[in-house]
């Protein structure tokens, strides 16, 4: 019996499987999700001088809230609506929220704690990063509304305005490090400075650009509700609505992780603490903090900002974002020279 | 007249900058909200809430029901007595006395002022539930048997609410 | 903001005595026999049907550019539909001070007047209400749809007097 | 391809979040709008033609209920155009509550418009600020009239209710601590850059466009036209106040807001001088004040009310018309009263400032992106049941 428990727990334990299933992969995703969209709502109602979620657990002012929208989301009916291309409808959400989380599988959590290794971890993120949104295009499409077709083509017209001065922008520290691994990014960081005291410029365009893909305020163009009332997601209801509202908020999730790793040292500094266990938690939490200070960040946007238009946002990525990324390039080699003289 | 700073990124950044400040500072500001059922804000004096009717001393002048803009305030007529029957005065020559349909009242006040016996009075009571159209509507008994009042699961906390340079409203607990 | 002073000489812009008003209309309309009253400090001023939009033109050139309201007035004792312009100015701060009514009366049964909306724009949505609500036919108004009732509604025109309104009564 | 092939029909309400009771149905070209036309009417209550089955007294909580935010300014349109028809005039301090109550109300109807076109743009920030500031002034009405927006606090001859105890001091701190707001509306909302891309240059409403369609208000103000009736026609306490009327020239989105964002900084500089200047004395008409029954007075005097005499239920204006006009807070309103004598008007006009604004949006919609709808929309402060009354 101990046998069979140490060896589910031996599996579990292995990165193979802890990795994608539990973290940084799904379970923690939807820890996160339901613990950020509890605080974005929570912080917007703070500065907007009122309590927000209250009454579902009042003592922690509400703060399984979303554990409720979930349990009623499941329980609502999907409506799929006559008219539209049901293949599209029902299958865009589900993988609309996997591309979101696949990129996780990618993301190291310690020095000896990965899926995998690979030379170019860094690409294999930001790659799998970029699928998600070709799906809000699908679920555009699908659903035969002329809301969330036009929703949907915002959606098209931001991926190659977001991801493109993305990649240039990871890449700028990837040029910084000489690598493209994750871990040993992280390894360097500790020997030398975070990234983002290294280049800061990439790590600011970075930040505004995740803001961007993941539909954000003040980028929060595709869903825009006083314009197109939910954008792509119109005509969606119940569990699957639920999908599409979390999968920006899980991409958001991997997007600050590997801005931790990028521009944060990642795992380090490590407390110096030892306990059982403590080689994979204490490296994860750090790691975890770090990116959830990330979210954090991203989410209070809502309480500041309007929204910007589509063709501001696009000027914003093409004229400023995707210049300041090429920069920054040039920053990183900039300060390579300045660190071998 | 357009400002031309606004052409400067610089100033444009300054104003990204002001912009998430002022929202950091009032992470710390304190809430406006009442929480409702729990707390409840008195009224002040004079409030236009639900109508108490005085019936002793009603002339059943009708006026109330006359000026009322929505006809909620009618008149009925009070049992009248079968002629040759023997009743009390009152059923022999029948009165008039107003009765009143909340589901239309838009509470302005006017049969209140109008009422030249002072027989109708505001009470500051705004929030009754009811479960039915047919229980708001109060003919002349009911309706003198004095203003419906607001159910409670617990007893609610009054808060009296004062001006305050600061916040606005600041809300005091009443008692 | 920098019309501040602007602003405050037109507050301070003599008001035309009484009767000055008058004669200017008297003047304006010269020609298309206007009756001109004035009671309660409002001027109203009265043309043929005929005559409504020529008036409207010179009064249009004398400054009063923009109309405040329409309004049909159905008056089935005497077989009329009185139809009013209510027109002032917005530049020109002797004029602004008045409302003038620009009136005149159509045959109920067939109400059919030229629209002003050439004369002033403003009159666009105004006229389109008081053709639903009065049954008045402005010819060559730019917008045949109906403002406020709903497309498929047939019947009198709500305003019309013999379109009765039911009123639970007060003892009902 | 031919136009029917690229160009999208959008209906936009009334089942839409920011579209307000009615529908907009816009053209749309790609990401651009090629033409808009606003279908009204959704909320229309026949004011004008229930007016006519109702006493004149009665009509004044009708009237209040189309324009609700903004319900003081109109109840005051109306009765002074019943006054005019009645031949009677109200003391001057019914006269100078009623500045105040109407000054009060386009601050809290003006917060109103910001808030709403705050959320059109996203900023559920300016939203939630702006109505919460709506109830300091609220709250103060509330104590003064007795009801939070529906006040029928004018009547024929006077006001209903003279200053609570304590009003000035509370008004004073509100006003402070409104004026203390100000600046951080700024920072977050009004200069917040992602606000000012929005709106500047958005929706411009030329000068001679916005006299040519007899535009109203703020909107009007906007566009370079210093008009306002309190100056032009003052009516009330207004000739004894000091104050500008706030006008922009550029005639856009931004610029619209910013007027009203002016003029709530005007209104507590009038609301100032009402409460330092207000004179005492009766605050109903003296033939009014004498059909009261003697022993009502001293009630009265205690609880600063006044009791309605008969009369006034029944008023029967002499035979005639009479035609009012007054800044309402979106713009300005025209009543128009014609008697035949009975105790009913033969025929009432309402013209709102709403209606007199609608033609903005086929105006003003045109060659802009599909996201400048809401922001052109609520720069205007429309309000569909005060259009369609």
């Amino acid at each position: 019996m101990m046998g069979l428990l140490e060896w589910i727990l031996d599996l579990l334990l292995s990165p193979w499987l802890f990795v994608p299933l539990i973290y940084p992969g799904l379970i923690s995703a939807f820890a996160v999700l339901l613990f950020i969209i509890w605080f974005e709502r929570k912080l917007a109602a703070k500065v907007q001088l009122r309590y927000g979620p209250l009454y579902v657990l009042k003592r922690l002012g509400g703060a399984i809230q979303l554990v409720a929208d979930l349990l009623r989301y499941l329980f609502a009916e999907p409506i799929v609506p006559d008219q539209a291309d049901r293949l599209a409808f029902i299958f865009g959400p589900i993988l609309l929220f996997a591309s979101s989380y696949i990129a996780a599988i990618a993301i190291p959590i310690s020095y000896d704690f990965y899926a995998f290794r690979s030379e170019i971890s860094l690409l294999v993120v930001l790659g799998l990063n970029t699928l998600a949104p070709a799906f809000n295009l699908v679920i555009g499409w699908g659903s035969n509304n002329k809301f969330g077709l036009i929703g949907g083509l915002r959606e098209g017209f931001l991926i190659t305005a977001d991801e493109i001065p993305m990649f240039v922008s990871a890449l700028a520290m990837a040029v910084l490090y000489g690598t493209m691994d994750l871990v040993r990014m992280v390894e360097l960081q500790s020997e030398w400075l975070w990234g983002i005291a290294l280049n800061p410029l990439a790590a600011v365009t970075f930040f505004v650009l995740m803001l961007l893909s993941t539909s954000r305020f003040p980028f929060e163009i595709v869903e825009a509700e006083s314009e197109i009332v939910m954008g792509p997601f119109t005509e969606y209801s119940g569990i699957l609505y639920g999908l599409t509202m979390g999968a920006s908020y899980v991409k958001l999730y991997v997007l600050s992780l590997l801005f931790a790793i990028l521009f944060l040292g990642g795992w380090e500094p490590l407390p110096p603490l030892e306990f059982p266990g403590s080689w994979l938690i204490l490296p994860g939490a750090v790691l975890f903090l770090k990116a959830l200070v990330i979210m954090c960040l991203s989410v209070f946007m809502r309480a500041v900002y309007p929204r910007y238009r589509i063709d501001q946002a696009l000027r914003l990525a093409w004229h400023y974002l995707f210049p300041a990324s090429i920069l920054s390039v040039f920053l990183s080699l900039l300060v390579l020279s300045g660190w071998s003289i | 007249m357009t400002d031309r700073r606004w052409s400067s990124p610089v100033f444009r950044l300054k104003g990204h900058l002001d912009a998430i400040l002022t929202g950091a500072k009032y992470l710390i500001t304190p809430r406006a909200t009442v929480r409702y059922p729990e707390e409840v804000i008195e009224l002040p004096e004079g409030y236009r809430g639900f109508i108490e009717y005085k019936k002793d001393i009603c002339i059943s002048c009708g006026l109330c029901a006359t000026v009322c803009p929505a006809n909620a305030m009618k008149m009925y007529v009070e049992r009248a007595a079968e002629p040759g029957e023997e009743a009390p005065a009152e059923e022999v020559k029948p009165k008039r006395y107003p009765g009143i349909n909340y589901t239309r009242c838009i509470f302005c006040g006017f049969c209140v002022d109008v009422c030249p016996t002072g027989a109708l009075e505001h009470v500051e009571t705004h929030d009754v539930a009811y479960e039915d159209f047919n229980s708001m509507i109060y003919p002349p008994g009911e309706f003198a048997a004095g203003p419906p009042k607001p159910e409670f699961d617990t007893p609610p906390r009054r808060l009296r609410p004062t001006m305050d340079e600061r916040r606005g409203i600041a809300y005091e607990p009443a008692d | 903001m920098a019309s501040k002073s602007e602003s405050q000489v037109q507050g301070k812009a003599e008001a035309a005595p009484p009767g000055e008003i008058e004669t200017l209309l008297g003047e304006v309309l010269e020609g298309l026999s206007p009756e001109i009253s004035s009671a309660r400090g409002a001027v109203s001023v009265k043309v043929p049907p005929d005559r409504l939009k020529e008036a409207a033109e010179r009064l249009k050139a004398a400054g009063f550019d923009h109309v405040k309201a329409v309004t049909g007035i159905d008056r089935p004792d005497s077989g009329e539909i009185e139809l009013v312009y209510h027109v002032s100015s917005y530049l020109d701060p002797r004029l602004s001070k008045w409302i003038v009514a620009l009136r005149t009366t159509l045959p109920r049964d067939n109400p059919e007047t030229p629209s002003l909306y050439d004369v002033w724009p403003s009159v666009k949505y105004h006229e389109m209400e008081q053709r639903e609500m009065l049954g008045i036919h402005f010819s060559g108004h730019p917008d045949p749809r109906s403002l406020l009732l709903p497309e498929s509604y047939e019947g009198v025109p709500p305003l019309r007097k013999d379109f009765k309104v039911k009123v639970e009564g007060i003892n009902a | 391809m031919s136009e029917e092939e690229h160009v999208l029909e959008l209906l936009i309400g009334p089942q839409h979040p920011a579209s307000g009771h009615m529908r907009l149905v816009a053209k749309v070209d790609g990401d651009v709008v090629v033409s808009l036309r606003p279908d009204i009417g959704y909320v229309h209550r026949t004011v004008e033609k229930l007016a006519e089955t109702k006493n004149y007294i009665q009509i004044i909580p009708l009237i209040e209920r189309p324009p609700l935010a903004d319900t003081a300014n109109h109840n005051l349109g109306y009765v002074l155009a019943l006054e005019r028809l009645l031949g009677i005039e109200a003391p001057p301090r019914a006269q100078w509550l009623r500045t105040l109550l109407a000054e009060m109300t386009r601050i809290h109807s003006h917060f109103y418009g910001l808030g709403i076109h705050g959320i059109m743009l996203g900023s559920s920030t300016a939203f939630m600020w702006a109505f919460w500031d709506r109830e300091i002034m609220i709250e103060l009405a509330q104590r003064l009239t007795g009801a939070r927006l529906t006040y029928s606090y004018m009547i024929p001859g006077g006001v209903r209710r003279d200053l609570p105890p304590g009003f000035e001091d509370e008004m004073d701190k509100a006003l402070r601590y409104l004026e203390r707001r100000i600046p951080d509306y700024h920072k977050i909302f009004f200069d917040n850059p992602v606000t000012r891309a929005r709106l500047e240059g958005v929706g411009v409403l030329r000068r001679e466009d916005a006299i040519r369609l007899g535009i109203v208000g703020p909107n009007l103000r906007a566009s370079g036209v210093p008009y306002d009736v309190r100056k032009v026609d003052p009516y009330c306490a207004y000739p004894e106040l000091d104050f500008n009327v706030v006008t922009r020239e550029e005639g856009d989105s931004l610029a619209r807001m910013m007027v009203r964002v002016g003029e709530i900084r005007e209104s507590i500089n009038m609301i100032r001088q009402i409460l330092k200047k207000m004179p005492d004395g009766p605050i109903l008409e003296e033939r009014y004040l004498k059909m009261i029954p003697p022993k009502w007075k001293e009630w009265m005097a205690q609880h600063r009310r006044i009791k309605l005499p008969a009369a006034l239920i029944s008023l029967r204006p002499p035979k005639g018309e009479a035609v009012a006009r007054v800044e309402a807070a979106r713009g300005e309103a025209v009543y128009y009263i014609v008697s035949d004598g009975s105790p009913k008007p033969y025929r009432f006009r309402v013209v709102s400032p709403s209606i007199r604004n609608v033609v903005l949006f086929e105006h003003l919609i045109r060659n802009c992106r599909v996201a400048d709808i809401p922001a052109i929309y609520g720069s205007l402060d429309y309000f569909p049941p005060e259009a369609d009354r």
